[in-house]
């Protein structure tokens, strides 16, 4: 047992060391991003309104404005990138605020329906949402990567005992018995919802798989 | 004859973009421009294949890794250049393995893609220095 | 020591679930900055060199060509910002490129002369490479903020039982012994030199602040 918390300990340890040098990366990109970068792209917006194009044809008139207008947004998106790298998004965001940019991904694949909906309205801790978006995060890269679906719904509520998230795609589904393989994905999943004394309930046959998380608070 | 070219690019806007500088070049023409590998898969069907494939890396649905391979098994006379944001090792070794004939970074200058595409047509193959360098 | 153990379990899922959300975010980030902000920057480029300047005035041309070429630079920063972002940096870089890195981080800051000696040439193990590098950069980390120093010093080597790093500055010191503070910094860094079963013998006057950092190998 005291070895056990020994190993424990060194392990977290580790873990936080890992976590911090990562931020410290975020940290030092975010700011290269914005100060570096995003001078260098203010610049060049600024040389190109100065370009003498009075006397030029629309065309080139029409042109230079159109480049400075793509440099100007890039510079927005850059800026916008910059934040979610320096920010604490767990912390700042709201569950749902989290769980849209996480469907905001997958709609950018151009590939995958997703539907979010959602009547919680209430605050929920740091450490049930790190989950809850941790188990989401795996739950859509499951469907993605494996399961050829073309539709994702998520569901989140609110009982007055129970944090409900339900995730559900309508892929070919998989044995929940048998499973072959050597991901991790699933055993963290159960792992984490264990820890927050909660449920996950998962059934998948050849409709679709759908897991149904419940989270005591 | 000019060569015919189809260029393969998810960001439309840089498809027409590379048809337009194309345009300029005496020897080359694009016959038309798709979104995917799908779409490309598509497009070729039915009419007279092209000499030369332009094909971006990163594209949903399939992407320049998947069509060169396709590409390669289906119509291996059409040669393939990927044209990439990306200048890391790993894609360029992995299109290259897939079957690509060249590889270069998108935002070379019209005079670049031009030397780059004759090399292509008399070589059979094209890569620019920092490309050589590390294959 | 049960209950503890449950704790540090606890604790340790939790580090686990935010370092890999932080890892999506980047990974998240590399790929926009691939896939959006660069695609648009290589669409303002291809575009610039489509302006008809052949018969422009030599200031027009070379403002145009500087314009290319500022946001060429910008594509190619990207590129490097987006590939640290994917890359897993302390698995495949070697110490002395990691703590290069951090050098270099300081002298972009133009503000201090930053030395790095080193005469180890082995493979250093994942987890001393992580303390190491994290201890590096909480000491730059205070030696920037509190020491006032011009110079800093870092020298890298091994002998057959073990690992040498010093880490220097020439600022004003501290009182090791009477630390007023609700820092954790210099709290880190000896209970992570400790877990490597190290020392790291502080030192600290008015000639500056030195770290002799030991660990058996
Ligand atoms: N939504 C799903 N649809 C179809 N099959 C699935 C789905 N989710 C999981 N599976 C199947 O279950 C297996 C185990 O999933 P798990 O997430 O544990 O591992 P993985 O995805 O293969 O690897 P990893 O998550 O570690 O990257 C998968 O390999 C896949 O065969
Ligand atoms: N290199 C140094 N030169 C001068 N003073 C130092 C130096 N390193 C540490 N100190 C002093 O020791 C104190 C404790 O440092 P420590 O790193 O533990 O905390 P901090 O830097 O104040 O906060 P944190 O590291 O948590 O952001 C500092 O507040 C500073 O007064
Ligand atoms: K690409
Ligand atoms: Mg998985
Ligand atoms: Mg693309
Ligand atoms: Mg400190």
């Amino acid at each position: 047992q005291e070895l056990k918390t020994v190993a424990l300990q060194h392990k977290k340890e580790l873990l936080t060391t890992q976590l911090e040098i990562q931020q410290q990366t975020m940290k030092h990109i975010g700011r290269e991003i914005h100060d570096n970068v995003g001078q260098k792209l203010t610049l060049s917006s600024l040389y190109l309104q100065q370009l003498p194009i009075e006397n030029q044809s629309k065309e080139v008139v029409e042109s230079v404005n159109n480049i400075n207008a793509i440099i100007n947004e890039s510079l927005q998106d850059l800026r916008l990138l910059s934040k979610s790298l320096t920010d604490d998004n767990i912390n700042d965001l709201t569950i749902v605020e989290l769980l849209e940019i996480e469907c905001d991904k997958i709609r950018s694949l151009k590939k995958f329906k997703i539907d979010f909906k959602n009547t919680l309205k209430s605050a929920v801790p740091y450490e049930i949402k790190s989950v809850l978006l941790r188990v989401t995060q795996e739950f859509l890269q499951n469907s993605i990567k494996h399961s050829k679906c073309k539709n994702i719904f998520i569901s989140l509520s609110k009982t007055n005992k129970h944090l409900d998230l339900q995730l559900q795609d309508d892929g070919k589904g998989f044995d929940l018995k048998n499973l072959k393989t050597s991901g991790i994905g699933l055993k963290n999943i159960e792992k984490r919802i264990k820890l927050l004394n909660g449920t996950f309930n998962p059934k998948s046959d050849k409709n679709g798989t759908t897991f149904n998380i419940k989270i005591p608070i | 004859m000019k060569h015919s070219i189809v260029v393969v690019d998810d960001h439309l806007l840089i498809a027409e973009a590379l048809k337009n500088i194309i345009a300029g070049f005496d020897d080359f023409e694009v016959s038309y421009i798709c979104e995917n590998g799908i779409d490309l898969q598509q497009k070729m069907n039915g009419k007279p294949l092209p000499k030369i494939i332009l094909l971006d890396i990163s594209m949903p649905e399939m992407d320049g890794f998947e069509t060169v391979q396709w590409l390669k098994e289906t119509h291996p006379n059409i040669q393939v250049m990927a044209l990439s944001m990306q200048n890391d090792d790993q894609s360029l070794i992995k299109m290259i393995k897939n079957g690509a004939k060249g590889y270069m970074l998108k935002n070379t200058s019209p005079k670049a893609l031009e030397n780059g595409l004759r090399q292509l047509v008399s070589k059979g193959h094209f890569f620019p220095d920092w490309a050589a360098s590390r294959v």
